[in-house]
């Protein structure tokens, strides 16, 4: 009740406001005070709430919308919710929408939507109501419910702001870091491969017409140059080898898809090997039948530029 | 005064003051609270060291101006409450408003999640503006999470454990209660 | 111990202890350094006041992990460098992704120095953003010595001990070696 009447009267000239609440009972008496609103004296106030012209907008914008609005209807005319008096509640709320001139279309959407709502509901109610289908909502019933459950949001939004807050209650302790020179100095070195890496790529710009994989996780341009770097320094190396275990199966694929480009630009070549050569092979049959299996890992691949 | 076994007790004290002082470099250092599990992890602690090394940076910070406070995603460092008046005198661009149509959305999302923009929009008769929300993701208060199985699969709505932490709760259950229509009547 | 005529010693004492918190909050709160006149001024401090005021916060201070720094633009506290690698260790996403357009560069700048600018932009093929040469200037790791001795006598371009401190080199030999550039190009 406190914060909705004190909202109010920010809003609104402060005489005006005196003049429009409910339990001042008389509100000629006012007009006996000089009064003067925007520097225009005032001569008589009327029953209503007085708006000075163009004012209007300005003080809808201190509701939070047209349920709000509402709301502030019904307690103004002091009546229970649930009892509403949809007939001169919806003649208000006409009354103060036709003040809404078109220069305030945005906010005037959501308000002419009610307004159009609440004569429905007028004209329903002051229509001869044939039997009502049973399944068919009460549109007047409706809309007390949203009022209610919008009344209750209002109310726990104001419990919610009255909360400690953090940033406006208490505060963050802020403090610095160390010093960065020595921050720096605990930083882990940057790889030198990174420098030559960026060389191969800055040549080998992978040919993006070639199907590539969505996931980049382990990006292709980066994998084709770490292995043109290892297979351009050691000159051969086994397809296992130019794997990085850390990458995972996407590194894998990639690394494959990196060695067909290269093989595709000659820079690139398969040693020929058998399984006779093949080193470390003097397994038990079950080995054997498992390094069958595994022709692509044991591919050797040599660098030929 | 420590149930170590292995330690003689000069040791122990040391080293959970050492350990105890690393909680609280991490905590000022981090950008988020810290989680317990993190803290053992990152200095290698037993859960009763932990419970150790914690309540001795409560007792070594009480001498300052600072409070180890336990939030909905951990452990923060934040200004004692008995300094938050000098704190709003000096800096008062630092106390942040929030206005009525932000709360009553924050509220509408909190007490109801998950909810689409149009279950905000009903609620509150008003068209949503995109910088309410964009101010609630900003914040982290806000995430989207899943879709609603209707026309469109809007996205859904739900708090955050930050929106937790900055209104001091630990769990949703501790929301303010809402009130009756009863309460509601009495106030209007 | 205190030199006021007006209070007691041990008035003046809880009132210097008390300024000192007061002093640690502010510089908890604030977003920048503190001077000493903004903070003799919003706590109405005398010279001589403050001087003892922050000489206990730096001693209350001394047992914990920040310290009590006075830079350029005033007070600030931070964390004491010794837990500089406690913080390298736990959040080590502090180490920045170096782009590969800087890379080239750097590369370019660290195989064939020295060299100008033009040069650079001849192998990478393309205009060297001034964005980038920023950047490494920023971090150290080149400087300009000397001038090409061409037309509009050029700046040439090294790297400094920064660059090999940052790649973990001691000295320029032990950069990877060069892969024949010109092979490459040729084959693909």
């Amino acid at each position: 009740m406190q914060t909705s009447t004190t909202k109010q009267s920010a809003a609104l000239d402060k005489a005006a406001l005196s003049a429009s609440t409910p339990d001042k009972k008389d509100s000629t008496a006012i007009s006996q005070i000089p009064l003067r609103i925007y520097q225009t004296p005032v001569q008589h106030l009327p029953d209503d709430l007085y708006v000075p012209p163009g004012a209007f907008a300005i003080w809808l914008e201190q509701f939070a919308g047209p349920l709000d609005f509402l709301l502030y209807l019904v307690k103004k005319n002091n009546v229970d919710l649930t009892q509403m008096p949809i007939l001169p509640i919806t003649e208000q709320y006409l009354a103060y929408i036709s003040e809404l001139d078109t220069e305030h279309f945005e906010l005037a959407g959501d308000y002419l939507l009610m307004a159009s709502t609440l004569i429905a509901i007028k004209s329903e109610l002051l229509l001869p109501t044939p039997e009502v289908p049973s399944d068919e909502r009460d549109p007047k019933a409706e809309l007390i419910e949203r009022l209610e459950e919008y009344a209750q949001i209002k109310a726990v939004s104001q419990r919610l702001d009255n909360l400690v807050r953090l940033e406006r209650d208490v505060f963050l302790a802020m403090v610095s870091m160390p010093s960065t020179e020595v921050m720096s100095a605990e930083l882990p070195s940057y790889s030198p491969n990174l420098l030559i890496d960026s060389l191969f790529k800055m040549q080998l710009q992978p040919d993006y017409q070639m199907h590539t994989i969505k996931v980049d996780t382990v990006p292709l341009s980066d994998r084709i140059a770490s292995i043109s770097r290892q297979l351009s320094t050691d000159g051969a190396r086994s397809f296992y080898e130019l794997l990085d275990n850390n990458q995972g199966k996407i590194g894998v694929v990639v690394s494959f898809v990196a060695v067909l480009e290269l093989i595709k630009r000659q820079l690139v070549g398969v040693v020929n090997t058998d399984l006779e050569s093949r080193p470390n092979d003097a397994g038990t049959d079950a080995d054997k039948g498992a390094a069958e299996n595994d022709h692509i890992g044991q591919l050797t691949l040599q660098w030929l530029a | 005064m420590t149930d170590n076994q292995h330690q003689s007790p000069t040791q122990t004290d040391d080293y959970l003051e050492t350990m105890s002082k690393h909680i609280e470099v991490l905590l000022h250092a981090s950008e988020t609270p810290l989680t317990e599990t993190v803290l053992k992890k990152q200095l290698s602690l037993t859960v009763e060291e932990l419970t150790q090394a914690l309540e001795r940076l409560q007792l070594r910070l009480a001498s300052g101006v600072l409070s180890l406070h336990k939030t909905a995603s951990g452990y923060r460092l934040q200004i004692s409450d008995d300094y938050s008046a000098l704190i709003q005198r000096v800096f008062p661009q630092r106390q942040e408003r929030l206005s009525q149509a932000l709360l009553e959305t924050l509220s509408v999302i909190a007490y109801k999640q998950p909810v689409t923009r149009s279950d905000i929009e009903h609620v509150r008769g008003v068209t949503l503006s995109s910088n309410i929300l964009r101010q609630l993701f900003d914040k982290g208060w806000i995430v989207e999470e899943g879709y609603k199985d209707t026309l469109g699969r809007p996205a859904l709505l739900h708090t955050t454990p930050q929106f937790l932490d900055a209104f001091g709760l630990t769990h949703l259950d501790e929301l303010p209660p809402m009130p009756d229509m009863e309460a509601i009547q009495a106030m209007s």
